[in-house]
């Protein structure tokens, strides 16, 4: 397995801490992300994982601590701000366009490279619709890329789940960013599809240099895919290290992987 | 449809006998079906010619009145005698359209009461009287209970009007009358429908005036007679429109309603020999439109005038064109010649509901004259003398208003005094 | 394998039928009255038993549990032909409500949690039906805290504002508070840690052995299904194209490439996939 | 002062008097998540069959308090079927639909019920004199004139009063009552664990239906009863959001909001600028609580997670 | 076997992307337009049934053309945004009264500032344009509050609207230039020396509107700023995390919608009622206008259509047919049926096809794909 050649670091998170009433979902969490790997993140449920990603692309804000990204610190993010910075998304619970076709939906993830305004996209005439078309263009090699092209027209809500998270991501990859949050993008998924998906996860991690965090409850995913691993129990870090220092890190086998796995 | 047959003389009913002001519109247009029905069953029609109505429901809603409108215009061999929308904000919806099909609209008592000049608007009947002569004649009654005209000035006269354009028409003129005669007078809008008063009524217990004008259609009136006896409002200290002064409008506040006094459109409630006659030839028939002993209400009757009218014009049309189906023009002819003579009224079986009548071109109202009549608890009695509205108060604001109202459409006055 | 399926009337005799809680006979599915999504499902649970239903995204598993549940009118899906039978009775003439109180519960895929309703009230909505009294239902309620821990201590929060596993806990034990005769899990390990997903199929197990609580499980996690069930069905595009007993199943070759990703008998790595081919469909 | 006082207990008083129309809408929503547009018509509905009932007994010699006792029993009946109705034939059918669609399924109930309850019961106005309408005047010796309450309302706010109780307590601690809300949540999930959700919906209806005759009975008696009583819905929605759609006490704490709100300002405020504010300025009023509290005061919080 | 897209190959995303890439489609709209333009005021213009008398134009057509272009801008804050807005009623008010007063001329006294804004008498067709900006300026500022209110709770809290802006047309005189009975009058109607008047003049010229209106507006929500905008309807914090500023997007909606619905006031008023009081936009028309969304079905221009001739033409047709038939029913029976029978219509349709025609209609081309084959 061939790590990332650079050690810059992408995204540093520093002493985050986040609760809600009396829930303390994380606690003085750091760690950071470099840029090229595939960093997982695990934990027990409830552990503060997805909060964590939240927290990253603004959509909570935490109550101490900073977040470095491409060298700018702040105390939070704004959700925008972190998209057009580069920050992409999939979600634990599909968040799709429910009303919208699986083109439309990528498509919308194209809306931050749009550069026409609205008056010509009323028109949709001229350089509106060539816009249009090379959006278009770069939405179909994500199809392809993804082997969706089948149900392009397809209202998402009718699909099943597993096609669904695909969509999901996408809709992420249509943003083009430089970093890509991925929250269990292979659960419901059978072994196929999840080998599907981390064949487009190595893919992009590869072929375009994309950042991925990656939170996922199958071990062997998270093993086999993996650069670094951080571990989460009870919003605290309990550890960090490459696969294999995770995995027989005895803190680890407690809160998390149970018996032997 | 029916076949039509050639001898006959369309007219269109609009009216409301559903939605929030189907209260009020149910009686009025009984009244008016119940006339039409008694010349064709007494009379044979006019000279012969019978007439073929239809209604058609509006709920009081503009735009329900347009298509109404739209919808019966054009029936029958001659299409729509006139038309009645009984609604002013119908009224200013089709006043345009109306001069363009020349058919003549009658708002006998409500509408624009600048169309009282018939040069303007050759269409426009606001026969009996228009708001602004309510207005001046309410003033006149106040005056007379006070003991004078001249006791007028310092007092304290408040308008609780419908919030739309029938309840806002009156106000211009009571400006004129108060600054005539020095009162100070407040306007008090209420919201459609008129359910909600008590910010109103509290304000007016605060304010004490020494009157209360009620400009109210629908469940607005009543309310408002509930709501003053709840602040404990004189009610014979309230004098409604002739809109505001019907049975619906004071039964549901029960005793509470006793006192209240209203305007009359000349007629009151009552029967008069011509009820007699609808008895005879429509409800011993079984073709009577509401319970035999809802003939006669105040409303029902107001009906029965203004078919009558309608009746008398295409009559009096007839004389010139004759005894065919008219078109409207035509008949906007017999309107605009018609005179009723205390005589004719008599012969008619009106005796004592009208006085005589007589509409020409520059005068599209015809009388501007009123009683004031009050609520017993159990009936409406007549309690005041004749009232004429001053015209020389109203001609100036008619004049002023239809003068604009000519400028802005393009139309060239009438010169009436070529006319015939 | 069992040999050719045919719309043959399932329920031979009286006997059969007691030994089966469920049967599902050549069902099809239609959404919008145009979708055509079952294509002839046959399946049946003999009673006290795990059956594993498997199959692709998309292959119509949660198609079959609603069908069975009686939930797919609410989603303007229809059954069109065939029928379903629980505990010998036409599930078509019960409501889901019917259906909840003789016993039989599905957990419905995506963590379907009350989200205004707190854990611990979403748990006893659970057992709206039961009619054996209060303490009963805290006993339950109890055991289901122990089951779940976790849950235990969110018991107070707003289910909306739980976590991803929370809810999916939390869902599983809302059905468990019905104390059902059988239980259609859709999907109960999605989003779990592997610690819990054992747990799950433990008590599936416990249920199963100590209660006698028939389970349909719709997973994809086939491995542990398989380790778990009796029996399996493999679901392919609306119709079933294999089944069998729980352990033929794991040890069909073509089982063991594509679900349970053992070549040979090493592990592929999910760093290998990359050029993997794409496997050929039993059924178009 | 005294004027003020007046105005605010007499605006508390029939913003009370709203909730009672509020909470009809607040108990169907609540169970179903379903905005009821036909609360207005239920309202008539209940109305006419009472009061129509009361006059056909009072004229065939029944004594008044039988003809009331049967009249109100009556118009619950006729309420029981309309609920049931409506269960079976329109909201039944459209379990696990959004939002909209239900909302707009109640605007052809309205249709429906505003129909055939004047085409059963007649299109007049009809009086309805069950409470005492006369008013007192108190504090006489402090301010001049007094400061009036119109015994109406005091009547209104005590039913107003004891419904709420009754129906918070109903919804917090039984068994039903969680249930309704979890129908609310998710109508499928709740179909899953085996909620009988068309029971639960015919007795929402029902309970919705009987507030609706309770609020017939007070406004009926105030306004006679007659189709404008339909009008009554759009006073009560701002009274509804201030409350919370899903809050109980909330429509009473709306209510006395929105009630000596509207008030103050129309008499007030009103005159400088023209009057006739009252209507556009409760819908104000509750917009600025909606930006302090998007879910109303009371309302559940709304579910922002993702 | 009529509609099937076989055989008709795209070789291009942009072909893909056409407003109707199936040729069947593209057909059918072409008729339908042709006889909408040249066969309806053909047909008009010599009396031949069924147009023999102006009701079907006047009555029927030009409100339903006009109420269709509402529901268009109705359907882009409603259907596309997800901004359940009931405040409809008042930006058409709101575009029937500014171009009312750009229409007449405005007069401005600034008396303390020592100055007076004065614009003459704008022509018409600029008034209708303008009364339409100065909706969309409206629509911007009461969608704001929808930063943070949702869902129902929004749709009450645009009541505030629809009743503040019926009460300042009520109230403030200089809106109706001073008319004492607060009922205006529509300007002639002179488009670049050319004054429609006749029924079917007023029917072009509405046709018009919409037709433009409405193929720009499917422009718009087919292109990234609809994407948006049903995004932010679906999931708007997903849309958020993915770049979509709900603050763009909402404020968008509403101005693109009130400016349809402003342009569909003026039109209404100048075009179809000619005088008018605030009432001609009550409540009752925000109502209107949200049922035809819903049952055309929301997301949809066709649709749109079909639900504007749903609700306004049924409740007419369930009126007339019983005194057509001579079925002798008192007028006040007949309505009541009509509102028993159409009140069961639409629950009856949404049972049916719970979102409305626009889907009605895709199942049934879906169906006639699949014919002769059930599914
Ligand atoms: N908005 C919120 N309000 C209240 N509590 C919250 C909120 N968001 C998260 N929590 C709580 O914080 C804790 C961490 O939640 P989070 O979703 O981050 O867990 P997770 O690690 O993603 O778990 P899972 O693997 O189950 O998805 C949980 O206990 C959850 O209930
Ligand atoms: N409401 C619906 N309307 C139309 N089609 C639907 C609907 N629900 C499901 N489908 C279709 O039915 C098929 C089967 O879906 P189902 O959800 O049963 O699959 P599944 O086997 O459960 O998949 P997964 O493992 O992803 O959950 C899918 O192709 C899906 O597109
Ligand atoms: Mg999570
Ligand atoms: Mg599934």
């Amino acid at each position: 397995m061939r790590a990332p050649d650079t050690n810059e670091i992408l995204l540093q998170i520093d002493g985050v801490a986040l609760s809600f009433g009396g829930v303390r979902a994380l606690r003085d969490v750091s760690f950071n992300i470099r840029k090229g790997e595939i960093r997982a993140i695990i934990g027990p449920n409830g552990a503060g994982k997805t909060s964590m990603l939240n927290v990253i692309n603004g959509f909570y804000h935490p109550d101490h601590g900073a977040i470095t990204f491409k060298g700018r610190t702040r105390t939070k993010m704004q959700p925008f701000e972190a998209a057009r910075g580069g920050i992409a998304r999939t979600f634990q619970n599909v968040a799709l366009f429910k009303g919208m076709s699986a083109l439309d939906n990528i498509m919308a993830g194209r809306t931050l490279k749009v550069r026409r305004g609205l008056l010509w996209q009323i028109l949709r005439y001229g350089p509106a619709l060539a816009e249009e078309v090379e959006h278009r263009h770069r939405v179909e090699e994500i199809i392809d890329f993804l082997e969706i092209e089948a149900i392009r027209k397809v209202p998402v809500a009718r699909l099943p789940y597993g096609l669904q998270k695909r969509v999901e991501l996408g809709r992420a990859l249509a943003m083009e960013p430089d970093l890509l949050l991925l929250d269990e993008p292979m659960a419901g998924m059978n072994l196929e599809e999840k080998e599907d998906m981390s064949r487009f996860i190595i893919d992009v991690n590869n072929h375009y240099g994309t950042t991925i965090a990656l939170i996922e409850h199958d071990m062997a995913v998270v093993m086999d895919l993996s650069h670094r691993v951080a571990v989460l129990d009870h919003g605290v870090k309990i550890a960090d290290g490459t696969p294999d220092e995770v995995k027989k890190n005895q803190a680890v086998l407690d809160a998390y992987l149970g018996v032997a796995h | 449809a029916p076949a039509t047959a050639q001898n006959e003389q369309f007219i269109p009913i609009l009216s409301y006998r559903t939605g929030p002001y189907a209260v009020n519109g149910a009686p009025y247009a009984n009244g008016v079906a119940d006339y039409y029905n008694l010349v064709n069953e007494r009379d044979g029609g006019i000279n012969g010619v019978k007439l073929l109505v239809e209604e058609c429901e509006t709920s009081y809603a503009t735009d329900k009145g347009v298509e109404c409108y739209e919808r019966l215009k054009s029936k029958g061999p001659t299409g729509a005698a006139f038309i009645n929308p009984l609604s002013t904000g119908i009224t200013f919806a089709l006043t345009e359209k109306t001069a363009a099909d020349k058919i003549p609209i009658i708002t006998m008592g409500y509408g624009r009461a600048d169309s009282k000049n018939g040069a303007v608007f050759a269409y426009n009947f606001p026969l009996l009287g228009t708001y602004w002569s309510a207005a001046d004649i309410a003033i006149q009654h106040v005056a007379r209970e006070l003991g004078g005209i001249d006791k007028l000035k310092g007092r304290k006269i408040s308008l609780l009007y419908h919030d739309s354009p029938y309840g806002k028409e009156p106000i211009p003129m009571l400006q004129v009358l108060a600054q005539k005669y020095g009162f100070e007078f407040t306007p008090i809008p209420v919201t459609h429908p008129g359910v909600e008063q008590k910010s109103q009524w509290l304000a007016i217990r605060q304010n004490r005036p020494d009157y209360v004008l009620v400009w109210g259609w629908g469940v607005m009136n009543s309310t408002a007679v509930k709501e003053a006896a709840a602040v404990a409002y004189p009610r014979d200290k309230m004098i409604g429109v002739w809109w505001s002064g019907a049975e619906p409008d004071v039964t549901p506040a029960g005793d509470q309603a006793i006192g209240y006094k209203s305007l009359m459109l000349q007629h009151g409630a009552g029967k008069f020999p011509v009820h007699a006659d609808i008895e005879k030839y429509v409800y011993a028939k079984g073709k009577g439109s509401t319970e035999p002993g809802k003939v006669g209400e105040v409303l029902y009757n107001r009906g029965m005038v203004n078919a009558m009218l309608g009746v008398e014009a295409i009559r009096k049309a007839q004389e010139k064109f004759g005894q065919k189906p008219l078109t409207g023009e035509q008949v906007r002819w017999g309107l605009e010649n018609l005179n009723l003579s205390d005589a004719r009224i008599k012969e008619l079986g009106f005796e004592g509901m009208l006085k005589s009548i007589r509409i020409s071109c520059s005068d599209h109202e015809g009388t501007r004259d009123g009683r004031v009549q009050q609520w017993d608890g159990r009936s409406w009695k007549i309690i005041s003398d004749w009232y004429t509205a001053d015209e020389s108060l109203i001609d100036p604001l008619v004049a002023d208003v239809s003068g604009k109202y000519a400028a802005d459409k393009k139309i060239q006055p009438r010169d009436c005094a070529k006319e015939s | 394998m069992k040999g050719l399926r045919v719309s043959i009337p399932k329920v031979a005799n009286a006997r059969e039928a007691a030994a089966l809680v469920l049967s599902v006979n050549n069902i099809e599915v239609v959404y919008d009255h145009v979708i055509l999504v079952l294509k002839g499902v046959s399946l049946e649970v003999p009673r006290g038993h795990i059956v594993a239903l498997l199959g692709a995204n998309g292959a119509g598993k949660t198609t079959t549990l609603k069908a069975i549940s009686n939930l797919l009118h609410a989603e303007r899906g229809e059954v069109t032909k065939g029928s379903i039978l629980f505990d010998g009775v036409e599930v078509k003439s019960l409501s889901p409500n019917d259906l909840v109180r003789r016993g039989c519960i599905q957990v419905m895929e995506g963590r379907r949690a009350f989200a205004h309703l707190t854990v611990e009230e979403n748990l006893l909505t659970g057992a709206f039906t039961r009619r054996d009294g209060k303490s009963a239902i805290a006993q339950d309620l109890e055991r289901v805290y122990a089951y779940f821990p976790r849950l235990a201590e969110r018991r107070g929060s707003t289910a909306g504002y739980t976590s991803g596993g929370e809810q999916q806990m939390c869902v599983i034990g809302r059905a468990l508070m019905s104390r059902p005769k059988m239980i259609l899990l859709d999907e109960p390990s999605m989003g779990l840690a592997p610690r819990i997903v054992e747990e799950i199929f433990e008590i599936v197990k416990d249920l199963n052995v100590k209660e006698g609580v028939s389970f349909l499980l719709a997973e994809q996690n086939t491995n542990m299904a398989l380790r778990y069930a009796s029996h399996g069905y493999i679901l392919e595009n609306g119709r079933v194209v294999m089944d069998g007993e729980a352990r033929t199943l794991a040890s069909n070759e073509d089982v063991k490439e594509f679900y349970l990703g053992v070549a040979g008998d090493k592990r592929r790595s999910f760093r290998d996939v990359k050029h993997y081919k794409r496997r050929k469909r039993w059924l178009g | 002062m005294g004027q003020f006082l007046e105005v605010l207990i007499g605006g508390l008083m029939s913003g009370v008097l709203y909730s009672l129309v509020a909470l009809g809408f607040v108990l169907i929503f609540k169970a179903s998540g379903v905005f009821n547009f036909a609360q207005g018509a239920m309202v008539l509905l209940a109305g006419l069959a009472l009061v129509r009932a009361l006059d056909l007994l009072i004229a065939n010699g029944f004594p008044y308090w039988a003809a009331v006792v049967l009249g109100i029993g009556f118009a619950a009946a006729i309420m029981a079927m309309t609920a049931w109705l409506i269960e079976r034939f329109v909201i039944g059918p459209l379990v696990n639909q959004d939002a909209l669609t239900l909302f707009m399924s109640t605007i052809g109930v309205t249709f429906v019920l505003e129909g055939a309850a004047e085409m059963i019961f007649g299109s007049d106005v009809y009086p309805l004199r069950l409470f005492p309408t006369d008013a007192w005047f108190l504090f006489e010796s402090l301010f001049p004139g007094g400061i009036l309450i119109n015994k109406l309302d005091v009547w209104g706010a005590l039913i107003a009063g004891i419904l709420v109780a009754g129906l918070a307590l109903f919804f917090q601690w039984t068994k039903t009552g969680r249930a309704l809300r979890a129908v609310a949540d998710d109508h499928l999930a709740a179909h899953s664990v085996g909620i009988p959700i068309s029971w639960i919906w015919f007795v929402v209806w029902l309970v919705a239906g009987l507030v609706a005759l309770v609020a017939a009975t007070v406004w009926g008696t105030k306004l006679g009863v007659q189709f404008s009583i339909t009008f009554l819905a759009l006073k009560a929605l701002p009274v509804l959001i201030i409350g919370g759609l899903t809050s109980i006490p909330g429509a009473i704490a709306g209510g006395l909001i929105v009630g000596a709100g509207e008030k103050i300002a129309e008499v007030f405020l009103g005159p400088s600028i023209g009057g006739g504010i009252e209507y556009w300025f409760a819908y104000v009023l509750a917009l600025a609580v909606l930006l302090v509290r998007p879910q109303g005061l009371f309302g559940e919080r709304i579910i922002e997670r993702i | 076997m009529l509609y099937r897209e076989t055989g008709q190959f795209k070789t291009a995303y942009a072909q893909d992307m056409a407003i109707f890439p199936i040729r069947q489609d593209r057909i059918g709209l072409g008729i339908l337009l042709g006889i909408a333009f040249i066969g309806v005021p053909l047909l008009a213009t010599f009396h031949i049934w069924p147009f023999g008398r102006d009701y079907l134009l006047w009555a029927i057509l030009l409100p339903f053309l006009v109420l269709a272009l509402a529901a268009i801008g109705t359907n882009i804050l409603v259907g596309y945004c997800g901004q359940i807005s009931l405040g409809s009623g008042a930006f058409m008010a709101i575009g029937a009264y500014s171009a009312y007063k750009l229409g007449t001329g405005v007069h401005i006294p600034l008396a303390w500032l020592g100055f007076a804004i004065s614009i003459p008498p704008l022509p018409v067709l600029a008034s209708i344009l303008l009364g339409g900006l100065a909706a969309a300026g409206c629509g911007i500022l009461f969608g704001i509050p929808s930063l943070r209110i949702k869902g129902l709770y929004l749709a009450v809290a645009t009541l505030a609207a629809q009743f503040f802006f019926d009460w300042v047309f009520l109230r403030v005189p200089w809106f109706t230039n001073y008319a004492p009975s607060g009922s205006v009058n529509a300007p002639e109607l002179n488009f670049f020396g050319a004054v429609v008047q006749t029924p079917v003049e007023r029917y072009l010229l509405c046709l018009t509107f919409v037709t433009v209106i409405a193929f720009l507006a499917k422009n718009l929500v087919r292109g990234n700023l609809g994407r948006q905008w049903m995004a932010i309807r679906d999931m708007d914090i997903a849309a958020e995390l993915i770049g979509i500023r709900p603050l763009y997007a909402k404020l968008t909606a509403f101005a693109v919608s009130s400016f349809i619905i402003g342009v569909a006031g003026a039109l209404w008023a100048f075009v179809y009622l000619g005088s008018w009081e605030p009432l001609a936009f009550s409540i009752d028309r925000s109502l209107q206008l949200l049922f035809m969304v819903i049952i055309g079905g929301l997301g949809s221009i066709m649709g749109s259509f079909v639900g504007a001739a749903f609700i306004l033409i049924v409740p007419i047709m369930l009126n007339l047919i019983p005194t057509e038939l001579g079925v002798p029913l008192s007028t006040e029976t007949i309505t009541h049926l009509e509102f028993i029978i159409f009140g069961s219509l639409i629950c009856y349709l949404l049972i049916k096809e719970p979102h409305g025609f626009a889907r009605l209609i895709s199942i049934c081309k879906e169906k006639l794909r699949l014919w002769p084959f059930p599914y």
